[in-house]
């Protein structure tokens, strides 16, 4: 099941890595944060831990519902849903990701714990579309991606104590709020969501 | 006790803009809470006189002679921040630049924003200090964007992207670290004070790595180069108020808690040439940012980048790891702490009379802002290290450290680049203050001494550290420096 | 090892001290006038008290006594003698010559601090006791990076070549009141620390070392002279002329120093002596001829000799006592200037002889051979300076109607003049005296016997005063009763002397200028259009290829390092990443 | 008191006979290039004539024209009383070379600045060219110095002259250093080839051209220390480098002796200067300077040599 679920999460993001249309993206995240709130209730159930539970619910709430909702609310907003120009272009971008999963599985391939190597597979995969993309839009998605990654290294590594779990979920929520407002508030002073505008902090 | 009142305090301080319409009494309140905060801090240091720590809620609190270094250097710049903002938000409301419903905002993010340092300084749990700089990135994100334009979004939007990233990969890095110590006793294994006597762990190799990624994560918090792209462009474009705190103390803050994990790490055999990361990072910094303090058109732009030498100093000093030059790092990042305050608030004072940023538009300080003037040469002499300022005395430790150990390549990496950035600071603070234009004529503006009073406290503080710089202040920092060397 | 410093404040400390205080006390007298001038722009409190600190700051450089303190004064001293220097800050040259100099004293302290973390590190202590303690068992490794670091430390502020730049820049600008202090005393401070240093700390230093300080101090002398001699600006004049004094003084080192690696400890205390006195010489007539060239700026407002002439008339005693400065610095007896650079050239001598290195003695005889066209050229150029300025007909308006001097710059100026005189006349007591001490520095037993006829200059002045009387009277008698007439000069035919008939400061110094011009850099353009014009320029030769070219280098890299702070946010977060992964290959390849 | 007795007679017979053995040099000079010449007596006739005039001083003029001439004059006269002239011995305390150097410096300076001082354009040119000549000549004394102080061990002039004059035969080097102070002689007293003392043409002249303005007993100061600046050089040279025979006892005999050969060094010396001003001309003011480097050259060159021999 869990396999499945961490296989089912690899496909998507490495699906992610080359789409140019913002929904597809947003859809992939929201399938790939189900997946994860999924594994969170599984090892829960198999544990019989609250703190999965809890992480799981965190999860679904925020990165299922509410930060999907955002996003689509603003690029409902902003009329965007397409990257126009990529800087990797798809079919590169593919390339990258395959050889960085590549590179970093064959790096790890003494450890059993396939929960760090999806993690990093995420990693990657968000890093890339910070710097290979230019909407703000994406790089955000990008750097959910990179969350989620964090969340799978978390579920995978040591528990803590529930208040700091909750507090670095509760974060990660924070901080989607904040960029989708930011992203608002881009897009009326800029017109454009595009990261190419940025241009007046030079001197 | 002094924990909970703490809480109680900074929870009115937060509950006030939410509740009470008037900005002036809100101001007024901040005032008042950073005042008592620091009452409160200054009886925590008295009880650490003689080294040694304190625990509260079964050692979620932590406070030891290093944690009284940064407390100390937020509850004072907090007041002198406060005691700033307080007219800073009053002129700006009544020239209509910002609403009420904005000033009020911005005390609730600024107050949200000490809470989350003082968090970090005091809390023992290693994750939770990852929370704190989290938080302080949030409030801040709004408060480098606090005035919506283009500029100020670009920063933020730069800010939030890269500081975020940088911070996960620090969040990475502290999982990786804690899952090293998962042989440990499961309780007690966020605890720094713990892992501190525990430090052996089973995976030095994760460890490593860990480290790196904390280092790396955090570093970018920090503002170590070439991670600190953000900072310029966030520093100049906040309101100064911000830049001060951000400059002088979250940037301190985000080194403190790599020291942190630094401490724990460096009794693990082994693992003792991680400190040329702190030198290797430290120096990095030190040369980007000189070079780029050549050649600054934006004053704010050139005090963010000596924020990034100052930080570069600091970890080169931590780096180089003899007493002497740790000392001198502590002693830098207090010196720092109040010298940067003093230049950014009587920038932010240029600014609000000047309004523009550019150093060619502004000529003959001295007799349009005689009192502000002053206070920038001051600064000025303060932030480069001249005597008898005690920012003179923590380079030449450091100088002296890196000779002590050896390093003489980076001594003279260092000084050259301390040449640097004299050399920039001096170009560009003689020309604003001194320069004449032929045939202008310079009138005394009145706006002059409206908001000296801070900027005069910064400045008694700093005469304050050199004078007991040789008694109190030496042997507290002597103990965080026992922490830090053993 | 040394005996003579059993409490700090030895006898090093406390000559230079009195030099400080000799100095202070006519230019705090000239202050008073001069600062008149000032009034109108800028505020005389602000530089009252800097000179007080710079004075202060100045004495505790040299009698602290651990490094820490040695440093704050002498960085407190830098800081307000820069202030002083953009004193007049509405120029804009001022503004420029004064960063340039912070910059550059910024140099020399950076270099100092480098060099007291090295004894702190050899030592254990800041402590100048305990580093004399320890003093004897430095290595030569240790020694050659400790005699390095003060070479170039205090060498940035005492302005030897190539780290003189500062000096021609800086003198202009300040006030010369400010410049009297800054070169006369200043300058001494940095050689004391170096003295200190070389002498003291370090002891028997290697033979290299000396060569080094002597070829250094003699290329500065005899570089900074010729530049001297081709400027027009007095105070500029002057600036080189410290630094050639400089120069001269750490030549005079340099012998020492070599003597001492010989075991000469005779000669080694000759030299000595000789750096010392000409310290004190140097102190008393720059600063003199500085407060005289600020006299000459107040009365007329220019600095440029070109446009003055004829002041003697006017400003009668300025002029002599510029005339008895520039006796002084051209060392002509019985002033104080020639009694160090006889011994100067004796040192020199006396090491030809006595060093048994022919390579050596073929390096001390050339060195003492540029020093002699040295002092040849110091007399040319001092020379130019009094007579152009003070002699013949004004050139100008400005030097026709002059503004009347304030008695305390005359009174300043004239305890100046006096103290050069007497130190002259007296300059054998003052020699056995510093004598008595480089010979217990130099461990040597006894007085000093190797200063023979030392008291021949006394009997040189009473004759020659008592000739000079007696042919006074007999001039006097001589010519009463005869037709004595005053007429106009002798025009070469034309009824009246046009003032720019006269020789110019720049034409004056033709014949150095054809035959030295390149090393100052002297260009001279005729314009033959419409009226005759020539346009003169000089410039430093090593400020214009050294220092630019070490400007453009970091020119160049801060327009390649600026880069990283802009371009895209995408490769700003991949800077993050870049850096992630290199720190990760080295923390796991090399911890 | 005898001692010290002689050593006045025999300088102060340098200040009274200078104009004398100018005088001579001028009858030699006249001689060789063929024509009769004035009496040997004729410069004191021209010092009376001018001490009898009144003065005439430039409307510009300042302290320096006013005691200049007079100074010079002292200075001059107090060189020749440091200086040995046909009697020496090694009790002396006074004679410094350095100081006697020195002192010319006095003379220089004076000289220099009265050119400036009139305000007419060929005084400046006459100082700006001595000043230069003299900046050059600096070495040359530093080698002078050093050279005798090498040979003898020491730098008062009387006992270099004692020591020296128990010598017969010198080595190159002594030749070498003797000439190049022979070299120092003429370009310090403005003698062909550097400058001309007789000629009258402004442009050429050096010294005659610092002095145009002064009249009078002025003029008459100045003329008789230059006669009395150029003895004392020559005696420098004849003490210093050709002592023999010089009285080094106090025996009338001896002195006696020693007078007579100083008289022939000194008329040798003067026929020396009368030779090369009839032969050679007055070089340019840059080919002066060229002979400076060389004779500079010359006094390495003696310098080593004595190291190496």
């Amino acid at each position: 099941m869990i396999e499945a679920l961490l296989t089912f999460i690899l496909i998507s993001s490495i699906y992610m890595s080359g789409v140019r249309r913002i929904k597809l993206l947003t859809g992939g995240f929201v399938f790939q944060s189900a997946a994860i709130g999924l594994i969170a209730l599984k090892l829960g159930y198999d544990t019989g831990e609250v703190h999965y539970y809890i992480l799981a619910l965190l999860t679904i709430i925020t990165k299922v519902i509410i930060i999907p909702l955002i996003i689509n609310r603003s690029v409902k907003k902003l009329k965007i849903n397409r990257e126009m120009e990529l800087m990797v272009n798809a079919f590169n971008s593919y390339i990258i990701t395959g050889i960085g999963i590549m590179i970093s599985f064959g790096l790890l391939n003494k450890s059993q714990n396939s929960f760090i190597k999806t993690g990093i597979a995420l990693f990657i995969i968000g890093i890339l579309l910070m710097v290979a993309r230019k909407k703000a839009i994406t790089q955000m998605l990008g750097f959910l991606i990179f969350e989620n990654g964090i969340v799978l290294f978390e579920i995978s590594l040591t528990k803590m104590s529930l208040v700091i779990e909750a507090g670095i979920v509760f974060e990660g929520l924070m901080l989607a709020l904040i960029m989708g407002i930011m992203i608002f508030h881009i897009n009326k002073t800029f017109d454009s969501i595009n990261t190419d505008s940025f241009e007046n902090l030079k001197e | 006790m002094y924990i909970i009142v703490l809480g109680m305090l900074f929870l009115i301080m937060l509950i006030t803009p939410l509740i009470i319409k008037n900005i002036k009494i809100t101001g007024l309140v901040t005032i008042l809470g950073s005042i008592l905060v620091w009452g409160i801090i200054l009886k925590i240091i008295m009880l650490l006189y003689g080294g040694g720590s304190l625990s509260y809620f079964n050692e979620f609190f932590y406070i030891d002679s290093l944690s009284i270094v940064q407390l100390l250097i937020i509850s004072s710049i907090n007041i002198i921040v406060s005691i700033y903002s307080y007219k800073y938000i009053g002129n700006e409301i009544n020239e209509k630049i910002i609403s009420n419903g904005r000033g009020k905002f911005y005390y609730f993010l600024f107050n949200f924003f000490v809470f989350f340092m003082m968090f970090i300084a005091l809390t023992n749990n290693i994750v939770a200090m990852w929370i704190g700089l989290e938080g302080t990135t949030l409030t801040t994100a709004f408060l480098i964007g606090f005035n919506i334009n283009k500029n100020s979004l670009e920063s933020a939007w730069k800010y939030i992207i890269i500081c975020s990233i940088g911070i996960g990969i620090g969040l990475i890095g502290i999982l990786i670290f804690v899952n090293a110590y998962s042989n440990q006793d499961a309780s007690q294994i966020l605890n720094w004070s713990y892992l501190v006597k525990n430090s052996n762990s089973q995976d030095t190799y994760a460890i490593k790595i860990a480290f790196t990624l904390i280092f790396v994560g955090i570093g970018t918090k920090a503002g170590l180069a070439p991670m600190h792209t953000w900072l310029p462009d966030a520093h100049s474009e906040s309101p100064s108020p911000v830049s001060a705190m951000m400059s002088g103390v979250l940037l301190n803050l985000a080194l403190y808690v790599i020291l942190r994990f630094y401490i724990i790490i460096k009794h693990i055999p082994g693992l003792q040439n991680t400190k040329w990361l702190f030198i290797i990072f430290g120096c990095v910094s030190l040369v980007i940012s000189s070079f780029s303090i050549l050649r600054q058109t934006n004053y704010k732009r050139l005090l963010a980048f000596s924020s990034v030498e100052n930080i570069g100093i600091i970890a080169l000093g931590l780096g180089v790891g003899s007493e002497i030059a740790v000392f001198g790092a502590l002693l830098h990042s207090l010196v720092h702490a109040f010298g940067k305050s003093l230049l950014f608030l009587t920038a932010g004072n240029i600014l609000s009379v000047y309004k523009t940023k550019r150093i060619d538009k502004i000529n003959a300080l001295i007799k349009t802002m005689p009192i502000n003037a002053v206070f920038l040469i001051l600064g000025m002499l303060v932030i480069t290290g001249a005597p008898p300022f005690p920012a003179f005395f923590s380079e030449y430790y450091i100088i002296v450290g890196t000779v002590q150990t050896g390093n003489y390549i980076i001594t003279a990496l260092y000084s050259f680049c301390l040449l640097l950035v004299f050399a920039g600071f001096l170009k560009v603070f003689i020309k604003i203050v001194f320069n004449n234009e032929v045939g202008a004529k310079y009138v005394k503006i009145e706006e002059d001494k409206e908001n000296t009073l801070p900027l005069a406290l910064c400045f008694v503080s700093i005469i304050v550290i050199s004078l007991f710089m040789n008694g109190y202040l030496s042997s507290m920092i002597n103990n965080a420096v026992s922490i830090i060397c053993d | 090892m040394l005996p003579l410093i059993n409490n700090q404040k030895d006898w090093l400390s406390i000559y230079f001290v009195l030099i400080i205080i000799l100095i202070f006390i006519p230019v705090a007298i000239y202050t008073k006038g001069y600062i008149m001038e000032y009034k109108k722009h800028y505020s005389t409190k602000y530089m009252l008290s800097l000179i007080i600190i710079f004075v202060v700051s100045m004495i505790g450089v040299v009698t602290s006594d651990n490094s820490i303190d040695f440093l704050v004064y002498w960085e407190i001293m830098s800081i307000t003698s820069f202030f002083l220097v953009i004193y007049e800050y509405m120029n804009k040259e001022s503004l420029k010559a004064g960063i340039f100099y912070f910059v550059m004293t910024h140099i020399s302290g950076l270099f100092l601090m480098i060099m007291f973390a090295f004894l702190y590190k050899y030592t254990g202590s800041f402590e100048f006791k305990e580093i004399l303690k320890f003093s004897v068992n430095f290595s030569l490794k240790q020694q050659y990076i400790i005699f390095v670091l003060a070479l170039f430390g205090f060498g940035a502020k005492m302005g030897i070549v190539p780290l003189h730049a500062w000096l021609p820049k800086a003198h202009p600008a300040a006030p010369s009141n400010v410049s009297a202090l800054m070169s006369g005393v200043m300058l001494k401070v940095a050689l004391y620390g170096f003295i200190r240093v070389t002498f003291v700390f370090l002891g028997n230093t290697p033979l290299i070392c000396g060569v080094i300080v002597l070829i250094i101090g003699t290329i500065t002398a005899i570089f900074s002279i010729l530049n001297a001699l081709l400027q027009n600006n007095i105070k500029k004049l002057l600036a080189y002329s410290s630094a050639e004094n400089i120069g001269l003084i750490f030549a005079a080192l340099g012998i020492s120093m070599i003597a001492i690696n010989y075991n000469l400890k005779m000669l080694a205390s000759l030299a000595l002596t000789a750096a010392l006195l000409h310290c004190l010489n140097h102190a008393i007539f720059k600063s003199l001829l500085f407060l005289n060239a600020g006299s000459v700026l107040y009365a007329t407002g220019t600095k440029n000799m070109d446009e003055l002439g004829g002041l003697h008339q006017s400003m009668k005693f300025t002029a002599i006592c510029t005339f008895i400065g520039t006796c002084a610095i051209s060392a002509v007896p019985p002033f104080n200037g020639f009694a160090s650079e006889i011994l100067i050239l004796r040192s020199f001598i006396e090491a030809i002889t006595k060093v048994n290195n022919i390579w050596v003695i073929i390096l001390i005889f050339s060195c003492g051979i540029i020093v002699a066209l040295t002092s040849g050229a110091a007399f040319y150029a001092t020379v130019k300076s009094f007579g152009i300025t003070f002699l013949g007909k004004p050139r100008t308006e400005k030097a026709e109607h002059v503004k009347v001097i304030p008695i305390s710059m005359n009174i300043g100026q004239g305890m100046l003049a006096i103290l050069a005189t007497v130190t002259g006349i007296f300059s054998p007591f003052i020699i056995r005296k510093i004598s008595y001490y480089t010979n217990n520095l130099l461990e040597i037993s006894g007085k000093s016997p190797s200063f023979k006829n030392e008291t021949e200059i006394i009997v040189f002045t009473i004759i020659l005063i008592s000739i000079t009387f007696m042919l006074y009277m007999y001039n006097k008698i001589n010519l009463t009763n005869k037709k004595q007439e005053i007429k106009e000069s002798w025009a070469c035919g034309y009824t009246h002397d046009k003032p720019y008939i006269q020789y110019t400061g720049s034409g004056f110094v033709q014949p150095a200028a054809k035959t030295f011009g390149p090393i100052a850099n002297y260009n001279k353009k005729v314009n033959l259009k419409e009226t005759i014009h020539i346009s003169q320029k000089t410039s430093d030769i090593v400020e214009d290829y050294l220092y630019n070219m070490i400007l453009k280098v970091v020119d160049f890299l801060t327009t390649r390092i600026i880069e990283i702070n802009y371009g895209k946010i995408q490769s700003h977060i991949s800077y993050i990443f870049i850096s992630l992964i290199i720190a990760l290959v080295l923390v796991l390849k090399f911890v | 008191m005898r001692y010290n007795l002689i050593y006045f007679i025999q300088s102060l017979l340098i200040v009274v006979l200078s104009p004398l053995f100018i005088g001579i040099l001028k009858k030699m000079k006249a001689t060789l290039r063929g024509y009769r010449g004035s009496s040997i007596i004729q410069p004191y006739y021209e010092l009376s004539k001018l001490l009898k005039k009144g003065r005439i001083i430039s409307n510009r003029s300042s302290f320096i024209t006013s005691i200049g001439p007079l100074v010079i004059l002292s200075a001059t006269i107090t060189t020749a009383f440091f200086i040995p002239v046909f009697y020496t011995s090694m009790g002396k305390s006074i004679g410094n070379l350095f100081i006697l150097m020195f002192a010319f410096a006095i003379v220089k300076i004076f000289t220099v600045l009265i050119g400036l001082d009139s305000a007419s354009t060929f005084g400046g040119m006459g100082s700006s060219r001595e000043a230069f000549i003299s900046m050059m000549v600096e070495p040359l004394i530093l080698f002078l110095i050093t050279f005798l102080y090498i040979e003898t061990k020491d730098f008062n002039i009387f006992h270099i002259s004692f020591i020296n004059s128990n010598i017969v035969h010198f080595d190159t080097e002594h030749y070498i250093a003797m000439v190049t102070f022979a070299i120092c002689i003429l370009a310090e007293n403005a003698r062909i080839p550097f400058d001309n003392p007789e000629t009258h043409l402004e442009l050429t002249m050096m010294h005659e051209a610092m002095i145009l303005d002064l009249s009078g007993s002025d003029l008459a100061y100045v003329e008789l220390s230059s006669y009395i600046k150029l003895l004392v050089y020559i005696i420098i040279l004849i003490n210093c480098y050709i002592p023999i025979g010089i009285a080094t006892t106090l025996t009338a005999s001896a002195l006696f002796i020693g007078f007579l050969i100083f008289i022939f060094k000194l008329l040798f010396c003067l026929l020396g200067i009368a030779i090369i001003e009839t032969t050679f001309a007055k070089s340019r003011l840059f080919r002066g300077a060229e002979i400076f480097p060389a004779t500079i050259a010359l006094g390495i060159v003696a310098i080593t040599l004595i190291y190496i021999l």
